[in-house]
């Protein structure tokens, strides 16, 4: 069950070049919020500026309170990054169908700020591995405590493996087998679920799309599935990967 | 105690406030936030005949104080609407609109046929108005003959209210609106989207996969409100729903000032999901200011200028 | 080098930025910032035969993203405008546009007889649109039939471009916007401004002194794109000059990429005084990003998805 | 001339209840700003929220710095509040006709945040007398220094004298003579004016009213005068008293 609520921001900070950490003050949010699941964060604009609110992702969960990591790519995500401890935004939360709880072991492939779910399933789950990729060390989020086993690759080599998060997958698979779940750019996402089908494992990706309502009650956020168009706020944003109409999404 | 009920026609609402068609589905949602038996009514999101798809996305864009939408009227279609929403929409206590379209005359009349006997359904709002669909959407709404034929055939089929919803995509609306009453229509509700579009300079692509969409939000509350003064300058006896830009309580309050008995708050839900609500509190609040024992004295208060 | 310049029929301007009707005056107050002769062109406040003293205040609101206005056509008549403002337009080196609004076709002739041989006027634009006049107003602009009549008469009268500024309050533009090219317009404007309203709760007043106004500034941006497509699409061989909502230099270029070969900024330059001249430079910008050497190839290059 | 320019908050307090002074850097405004002047005071927010800018009246130029009082009646200047010392927004001045410079000598007639425009006056002006009236003393704004003879009343008496700020008008034109200038609500200045016409001296009056453009392009802001409407942002705000048509505005 969702709640929307006015809720404090309790702490912001700079992790990675354009990318912040916020730590909001959602009790009841959080005690509900799984691994998966996002909000709809909101603004303090009377004048409707911006309009909508913006889908981010729990990346932790505890304590009362609800974590996102968010980079900055709009006006909207801008605004959030110059919040100030103690001022209120609203939130709705939380929504969406998280990961499913994987039976066996669980490979997270997180790319960029689409690391942030699986931040969370990593410090909800037993022993997961997580593969990290960025373009390069500026954007590499700076993490105060690791949750789980984590490999970290740039594509520029800078830290860790030189090349794409997804490059380690096949042998990570072969390794511990387990599910893939997958979050960030879509040809990440693909490659990953590409990967996984080969290797006869299961694959799960968190979709993004533009969101009005967030609860599945405009149907704006539909992407295409085989099963024809799914809302990605209600359906998701958690989808298994063989389900998807790759073709048809955008990247 | 202030009394907060409004008639519309025969019906009467416990209170003014309405979700609007497509921004609620059948309140399932928004359910888990609040009871939807605490507002005045809801409109379902609008049922075809057949299911429909619906566009292509993206089907939404936030534009300045509002959003495009073009959902193109996706929905399971009356067969399924029937098996699935009808048990929910049972144990709501509001009023429930069952919004409907249809490609022709028949269509609507089909719907009809088979929505009427069922006692979940308080009224219908016949969308002429929905600017996503090629046929049965613009074609519809902009003609006073075809709207007025179409209310003339659907009329006979039922004794609950029927409520048009008028688009504001034309020279005159009071024309559209005349032939709906004049033909038998309960309420005029208005207004829908105003067409419109947006690009991503980078990629010199609509935003918007169908190109097409509706602006809704705050952006259109004054249009909405010229539209409403409008009509209910033009029929004073009838009806009026207010529809467009609601972003706060003090937005429907000035709908029913200008003439509308009720209002509908559509996109404002989605950045305050509890408007509705909040709305129903403002309009009392108002009348406690106001000094007023009913809401429905604030509809048509308008103090015009002495010329 | 980018060559920024653009043709509007036989007309050339050195770039597509222009200032819309009524929001600059004749280029004096703003022309105290920056000099208006590095704009495209200018079009003037709109001129009738006679003064006008225009309609009561309130005249302006501010809304959502946007503003309202009934200034009702104030203006100190043709015989001062030749008087006091044409010596003014003879020092500007851009497009002199003059807007004229006749409350019949004899005004508008009237007008056109009077200014047509003045050198420092290159080229007309028709205002059927203005919502705020009783007459010669909403009338004009709503019927393709008068607007090819008025056309039609004026059109002898001069060699000079003639552009007809269209309103978005009508069904369907594109009659209208045809209407006038057949009789010889040499551009269409689109769009005019929004009929809108606005009340204040607690006086229950209208918020401007002529109840009625029109909608302008970033709320309706979406709207005027889509007319200016509509527009395009319909007559891809006619000039259009894309107005509305026009809040940031990229919005200018939206209106290009959606057809139009120039475009007029309105209110957007009340928040931001500098959007004309900076938008000059934002289309120079887009052109070198985008390797385009000239801005004209900005016009109609939307990219429509495959069906 | 007027210049458009992003300013610098250089200070700003709170000096009554709801109300504050705010200080910025702009150095070719503060040149050429005379008393009467204001500026158009615009907002840091891209979507347009607000979307106008907000007229206010100088209370001090020097330095390179201007100065405004601001009274928070709405979400305009309820943004300008929360501004803090270093963000900058756009300011376009100085605008409008200043105050006629008085021959002999001048009594200034502030009501509530009206006083803001005399405040400069006084500075600039030789050896004024400025009646400065507000509801209560909660209201009654806190000089840092003030610039000339000054008599304070307020209307419940908790400060100097009790009553309206006009009533001591009538004496102090007795006294010294002079043009009176008055700004505040506009029943003040109708007051003020009667007054002064009675006692057959000038009186100018600063008015308001809603604004677009600010200088002068759009016709918005007329109000009626005895020759017709007048714009208040170019033809004022400062007018002659006796042209205004008094029965047309409202309070
Ligand atoms: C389920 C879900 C979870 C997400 N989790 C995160 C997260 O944890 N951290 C993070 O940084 N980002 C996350 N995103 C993406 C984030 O929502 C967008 O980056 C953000 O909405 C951009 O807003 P803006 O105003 O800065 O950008 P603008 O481009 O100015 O936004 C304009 C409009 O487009 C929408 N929009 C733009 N980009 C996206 C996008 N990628 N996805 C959905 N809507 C978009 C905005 O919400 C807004 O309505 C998530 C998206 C979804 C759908
Ligand atoms: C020449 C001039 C000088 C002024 N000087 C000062 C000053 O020194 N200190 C001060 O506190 N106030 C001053 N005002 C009034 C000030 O402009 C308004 O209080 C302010 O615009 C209100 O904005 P808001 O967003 O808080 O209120 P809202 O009511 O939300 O504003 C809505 C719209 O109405 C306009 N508006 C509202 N009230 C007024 C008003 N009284 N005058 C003009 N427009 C208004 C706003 O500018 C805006 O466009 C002056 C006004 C004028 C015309
Ligand atoms: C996402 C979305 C979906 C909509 N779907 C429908 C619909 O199915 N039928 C209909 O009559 N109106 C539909 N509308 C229009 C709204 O009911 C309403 O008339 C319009 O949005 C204006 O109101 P608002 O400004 O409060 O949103 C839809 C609007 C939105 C934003
Ligand atoms: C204050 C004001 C006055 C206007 N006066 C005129 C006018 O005299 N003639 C005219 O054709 N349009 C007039 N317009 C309409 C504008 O020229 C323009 O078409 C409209 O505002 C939409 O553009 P915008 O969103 O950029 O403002 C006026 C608009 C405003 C805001
Ligand atoms: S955002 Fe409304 S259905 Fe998903
Ligand atoms: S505000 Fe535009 S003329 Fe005064």
């Amino acid at each position: 069950m969702p709640f929307d609520t006015l809720s404090e921001v309790t702490a912001i900070q700079q992790i990675a070049e354009g990318t912040f950490r916020m730590i909001l003050e959602a009790p009841e949010i959080a005690r509900e919020a799984m691994p998966g699941q996002f909000a709809m964060v909101g603004f303090n604009s009377p004048l409707f500026d911006p309009f909508l609110r913006r889908p981010l992702s729990f990346s932790s969960a505890e304590f009362g309170r609800v974590e996102f990591i968010v980079r900055v790519v709009g006006w909207g995500t801008a605004l959030l990054s110059d919040l100030i401890s103690g001022e209120q935004i609203p939130i709705l939360g939380p929504l969406g169908t998280p990961f499913p709880r994987p039976e066996g072991g669980a490979i997270l492939v997180g790319g960029g700020v689409g690391v942030a779910p699986l931040l969370f399933a990593g410090a909800r789950w037993k022993n997961p591995i997580l593969l990290y990729g960025e373009a390069n060390s500026e954007k590499l989020c700076h993490m105060h405590s690791v949750p789980c086993e984590i490999i970290i690759a740039t594509e520029d080599g800078s830290t860790g493996l030189s090349g794409y998060v997804t490059d380690g997958l096949r042998e990570q698979i072969d390794k511990c087998g387990g599910t893939v779940f997958a979050c960030g750019p879509v040809k990440m996402m693909r490659r990953a679920y590409e990967i996984a089908a080969e290797m006869g494992v299961e694959c799960y990706v968190s979709l993004e799309a533009r969101m009005a309502c967030g609860v599945g009650a405009c149907m704006g956020c539909v992407i295409q599935t085989k099963d024809g168009y799914k809302r990605v706020c209600k359906d998701g944003p958690v989808f298994d990967a063989a389900q998807i109409d790759w073709e048809a999404l955008d990247d | 105690m202030i009394d907060l009920s409004v008639k519309i026609g025969s019906l009467c609402l416990k209170n003014p406030v309405i979700t609007a068609s497509g921004c609620y589905g059948v309140g399932r949602e928004y359910g888990e936030l609040y009871d939807p038996s605490k507002l005045g009514g809801i409109v379902t999101k609008t049922i075809t005949l057949r299911p429909r798809e619906g566009n292509s996305p993206p089907r939404i864009c936030e534009t300045a104080a509002g959003m495009l939408n073009s959902i193109g009227l996706a929905n399971s279609g009356v067969g399924a609407f029937i098996r699935d929403d009808i048990p929910f929409l049972r144990k709501l206590e509001c009023a429930r609109i069952v919004s409907i379209a249809g490609e022709g005359l028949d269509e609507f009349a089909e719907l009809i046929r088979r929505l009427d006997p069922l006692g979940e359904i308080d009224g219908f709002e016949i969308n002429v108005s929905c600017p996503n669909v090629e046929r049965g959407g613009l074609a519809f709404g902009t003609d006073p003959d075809v709207v007025g034929k179409l209310v003339d055939s659907i009329r006979p089929l039922t004794q609950k209210p029927l409520w048009v919803k008028l688009t504001p995509n034309v020279t005159d609306i009071v024309k559209i609106g005349k032939a709906a009453v004049d033909s038998g229509a309960d309420a005029l509700c208005a207004i829908n989207t105003l067409l419109g579009m947006a690009i991503d300079i980078d990629t010199k692509k609509p935003m918007i996969g169908n190109v097409v969409a509706g602006l809704s939000g705050p952006a259109i509350l004054p249009v909405a409100l010229m539209k409403v003064f409008q009509l209910h300058t033009a029929l004073p006896e009838t009806p009026i729903v207010g529809i467009g830009g609601i972003g706060y309580p003090k937005d429907a309050i000035t709908h029913m000032i200008a003439g509308a008995c009720a209002v509908q708050i559509g996109s404002g839900q989605f950045p305050y999901p509890m408007l509705p609500l909040d709305t129903v509190a403002g309009i009392e609040t108002y009348c406690v200011i106001k000094g007023l024992s009913k809401a429905q004295e604030i509809t048509g208060s308008l103090i015009l200028p002495v010329k």
